[in-house]
């Protein structure tokens, strides 16, 4: 169940290459955090001309004392005057922050062995998944990519929290030339599962390519959200019922994370015929 | 004007409100389409605490929408182009009116329509629904048999849905007005004749942004409704129109409340009670703080009622308005 | 839809526009009563450099305008209640009108009147006078003959203005609408057929707000004209609804602009031309800073001339308008 | 003429007692003042709810090297969202400012003895006028008052600046018990001219006790500005002009400073009859 914290103090905050790093207090956040969850900020202050939050997926959770978590980190880059706004907050700055919100990862029952796709800023919920996924037992084998070295992020980190890693870029500045899903395939081969967060088409060609050596993918999505919390159906998607029907779903509330097969990619942006 | 010298305590405050003839605990309820059927927002605080929950207006048939993206955020503002997605009347009234009545909160149930008929048939199936305390009937909807008018735009369209909606419910009705009228007092007007018990506004105003990279619409509906801060002035000015012009007439009053202080403007203005719509998207806590808020204000101002304000705003205004040369309808 | 492929260097951008029949070195206008007649703007940039300036509306006699206080600020807009103060026709032509001849500016003026009459003076008295590019008839006034209803929000007395000032001069003609009616396009339609040779669109919002200490209106004139960024969404949607319906009315967009961005959704929504009004109120040289961000943004989207995104947000959207269920003026 | 600086860094920020002093450097503007002059700062930031500058008075310039001014200082209290936003700035942070505005206190062309009279943070620009008239060997008598002591601005100052200094509080928490004008009589049996910067009552009943001496008086108004540089005309207040005849006249630019006995002080707020 989501909480609004009023009051959360900006503890960190860091430039990390193209990207922020941003930590702040909320145990009551914090404590309750799942792999793939997100949080929202509100940013611009009271009296600004910003109305809607900003949703970030949660990076990592830390900092409590007796087992607890009290600290929270999302990743982001500066996109518009929102994430600009937040890129200037100090330590000891107040935020107005609700969370976790979403649906998280479905992790396995058993041990399993679990390919972990990222594009961009997408990596930042597979850092949590991926220390989730080990502590089951789980193999982790990390896909990171991204346009350019500049816009990728946890290249580095991505050896520590996996078995494999590799990284791409379009255009051969860090890692493989090329994309994430040209680098997964020697993973699928021996892989039980597929998680991926990154860009919509990303989402389409990695499910694509997971589905097509039947293995099940979970992918988080990012639609443009205006409230966060199931309220405002601004964020819906087509997404295939159990009832094999299309319906548009709330991905603030039924998703992020969805069955890759159960995502209509091709119909984003339309209202499939027979959708209800 | 008010009894600054006698201050009363914040909980000192009676803040219960009738409103059409019903009388609720305090005068904040939740706007329609912006709270869902409460069960979401009932996370962040009890829905039972609120004056009314206005329910995101329901059709007869189950909807899928319009197609994404939905929403562009706005200076202060926000563009939406829901298109009434929901699950129509009878999930609505098997799942969601039931949650309400069961947490004791007051539904203040929206309702929309594609013909008159559409409203009519709403009505009906609404009759005897446990926990329902208003109907809020949502007339800024394309009329399908009028070339796509939207009903709120014509006098005649507009009484028209209100007139079938009455002779079906003993409950007391709200007409929702749209601002984008010339004379919005007319409508108003229009609909009270037909029976409305009462008004709520305002409903969104036309918008477009249009994407500077595509330099197409950024909404896949091209228009969507404006609603936030950016339009509270206009939303009080018409408020302060119709009550002026209909001053037995109750009001719900909406458009950009944020504060305690903006629900305030609207009570001034002839409002009996309020909507706080886009900034619980902001501010999923908005309407009960809102409600502290205004509670606060209320009792720092030494107003032992909510309802002490209700129009002051009009009070020695009448004669202002005879000594201006110009009528205070003229832009500039 | 542009050719990306062929960068162009922003100082080899064509901005010259024709607006009217009237040809301007670029399509970055003042807005009228947002920058007097010029001569202060001239301390911070050249007056010259913009397409034209607009001047305040001026009546024919002198006016004392509105009692104070005149402006409030809301969320990203602000109310003004001036009452057109001016020094009346005589004295403009005087004083002002060759001032901005003598710096080589355009000028479009703007005319104001309580009745056909006088607006059909002004134009008589505007003839032949040097340095007069355009003229902009400011629709938004109280018809004196009339219970002080505003010109801009009925077709018939609208048309009749522009019909009567349309008699006396050779001078194009903007007619400029007010947002604050039921169907903007059947005022557009009305004006063209009476002659206007173009629409300048729109005027502010009405709006009101309420001082929440004294609660009582803020302005002493009660209601107030809104404009600012707040209204740019619904200025789009005007030009955008305008420019589909009379592909071939050339437009003088504005509501809102604040960056060559802005003005972008405005010629892609069918703008010709825009004005930069409230705007300056905060960056006294905002006119010029939008000329040149418009430039770039042009440059950067391979543009070699401004002409060539009027009306694109049209383009390929005729085909969605038909497809959708809804038409697009349904606000939910 | 006045000039917008775009990027006006702050150099400091502090409190005084319940006024912050904000000193941005901006040598185009600070090199023009005079006395009475305003300038006008841009607030809440470019993607921000607040369109509208916020005008204050320059307390001070300075700082420049080799004879002219590159710093300029005002003297705020928070009355309301900008004013907030303004308080919050830091050093080193940019700010948006144009001035100098309008027309300065007008100097004698004699030595002459002069009280200058301020209320709250009307006193603020008293101290450049102070200064000015002592270099042109005028006496100053100063008198400062406000509310309660926390509302008094440059009362330890005052009497640095001047030959005496007066100071009053409504609450008699500092100074004299009592208004300005109670103090200020004394001072006008050998007065030659009076200044006044305040609130508008204030600067009523201080012409009007002057004038009730024969004693010419400058007042500086404060009226609400769009534009602050006489685009706009909400700034207007009834004058009688040299006709004789009430004129709605801007304050921005045809004042802040005005004949005291031209300002129709009862007419504020409305159209007297008979003025064009
Ligand atoms: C579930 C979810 C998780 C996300 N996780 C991250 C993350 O970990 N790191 C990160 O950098 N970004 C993330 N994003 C995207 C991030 O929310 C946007 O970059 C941000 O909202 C842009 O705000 P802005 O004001 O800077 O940009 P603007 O473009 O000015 O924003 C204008 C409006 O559009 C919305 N918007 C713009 N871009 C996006 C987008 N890509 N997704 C959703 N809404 C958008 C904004 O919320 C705002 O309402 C996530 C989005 C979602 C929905
Ligand atoms: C010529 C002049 C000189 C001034 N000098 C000083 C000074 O030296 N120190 C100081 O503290 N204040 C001074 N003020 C007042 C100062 O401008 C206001 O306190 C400030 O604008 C309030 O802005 P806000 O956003 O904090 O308050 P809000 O009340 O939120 O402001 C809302 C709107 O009202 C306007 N406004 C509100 N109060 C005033 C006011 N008193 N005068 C003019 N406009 C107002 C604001 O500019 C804004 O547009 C001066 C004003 C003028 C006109
Ligand atoms: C996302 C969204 C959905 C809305 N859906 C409805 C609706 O279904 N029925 C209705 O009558 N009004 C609807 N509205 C309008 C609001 O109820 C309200 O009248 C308007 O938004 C102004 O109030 P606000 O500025 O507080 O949001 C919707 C508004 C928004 C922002
Ligand atoms: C203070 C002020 C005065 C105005 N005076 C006039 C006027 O005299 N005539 C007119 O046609 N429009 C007038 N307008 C309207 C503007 O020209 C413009 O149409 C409107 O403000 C929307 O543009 P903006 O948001 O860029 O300001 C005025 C607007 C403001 C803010
Ligand atoms: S963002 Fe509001 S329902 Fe998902
Ligand atoms: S503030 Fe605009 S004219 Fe004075």
């Amino acid at each position: 169940m989501p909480t609004q914290v009023r009051n959360a103090s900006v503890l960190q905050i860091e430039k990390l290459g193209s990207y922020h790093r941003l930590r702040v207090v909320a145990p009551a956040i914090a404590g309750a955090v799942r792999p793939g969850h997100f949080v929202a900020f509100a940013v611009g202050g009271a009296e600004g001309g910003l109305l809607l939050r900003r949703a970030f997926s949660i990076y990592a959770v830390g900092g409590g004392g007796s087992g607890g978590s009290s600290t929270i980190d999302v990743i982001f880059s500066v996109a518009g005057a929102g994430t600009r706004w937040l890129s200037e907050r100090r330590p000891g700055d107040r935020l107005d922050v609700v969370g976790p919100l979403g649906r998280p990862f479905p992790l396995p029952v058993e041990p399993a062995r679990c390919v972990l796709v990222g594009g961009g800023y997408g990596a930042a919920p597979l850092f949590l998944l991926a220390a989730a996924l080990r502590k089951r037992d789980c193999r982790v084998d990390m896909v990171l990519g991204a346009a350019t070295e500049d816009r990728l992020f946890g290249a580095l980190d991505a050896k520590r929290v996996s078995d494999t890693a590799a990284i791409t870029t379009d255009d051969g500045s860090a890692g493989l030339r090329g994309r994430v899903t040209d680098a997964m395939d020697p993973f699928l081969e021996r892989a039980d599962v597929v998680y991926a967060c990154g860009p919509m088409p990303m989402l389409a060609a990695v499910s694509k390519r997971a589905l097509a050596h039947d293995i099940p993918v979970h992918v988080a999505v990012e639609e443009a959200m205006a409230c966060g919390i199931g309220v405002c159906m601004t964020c819906v998607l087509p997404v295939r019922g159990k009832d094999g029907v299309a319906h548009m779903v709330r991905s603030c509330v039924e998703g992020p994370v969805f069955p890759g097969d159960a995502v209509l990619f091709d119909d984003i942006g339309t209202i499939p015929a027979g959708a209800v | 004007m008010n009894t600054l010298e006698r201050p009363v305590r914040a909980t000192d405050v009676d803040m219960a409100v009738t409103l059409a003839g019903v009388r609720f605990p305090n005068p904040v309820f939740t706007a329609s389409g912006c709270a869902a059927a409460g069960r979401e927002l009932n996370q962040f605080f009890d829905v039972a605490d609120l004056g009314g929950v206005v329910t995101k207006s329901v059709m007869r048939e189950p909807r899928t929408g319009r197609p994404t993206p939905r929403m562009a955020e706005t200076p202060s503002g926000m563009l939406n182009s829901i298109g009434l997605q929901g699950p129509g009347i009878d999930a609505f009234l098997e799942r969601d009116l039931p949650w309400l009545a069961e947490q004791d909160a007051r539904a203040v149930v929206s309702i929309a329509g594609g013909s008159v008929e559409e409203y009519a048939t709403l009505a009906r199936k609404l009759r005897g629904a446990r926990g329902l305390a208003l109907l809020e009937v949502n007339i800024s909807c394309p009329n399908v048999e009028d070339r796509g008018q939207v009903f709120a735009c014509n006098a005649v369209a507009a009484a028209d849905v209100i007139r079938a909606v009455k002779r079906e419910t003993r409950i007391p009705v709200l007409a929702k007005l749209s601002p984008d009228v010339t004379d919005i007092v007319s409508i108003a007007t229009a609909v009270v004749e037909a029976g409305a018990n009462g008004l709520s506004m305002i409903n969104t105003l036309l918008g477009m942004v249009i994407d500077p990279d595509t330099l197409r619409p950024v909404l896949a509906g091209l228009t969507g409704g404006l609603s936030g801060p950016a339009i509270r002035p206009v939303a009080v000015r018409a408020v302060w129109q119709v009550h002026a012009a209909l001053p037995r007439v109750p009001i719900l009053g909406m458009g950009g409340i944020r504060s305690g202080l903006d629900a305030l403007q609207f009570l001034a203005a002839g409002a009996s009670a309020v909507s706080v719509g886009t900034a619980v998207f902001g501010d999923p806590g908005a309407p009960v703080r809102v409600l502290e808020e205004l509670r606060d204000a209320l009792a720092e101002r030494g107003f032992g009622s909510v309802r002490d304000v209700v129009g002051l705003a009009h009070r020695p205004a009448l004669a202002e308005v005879s000594e201006d040369a110009d009528p205070p309808g003229s832009p500039v």
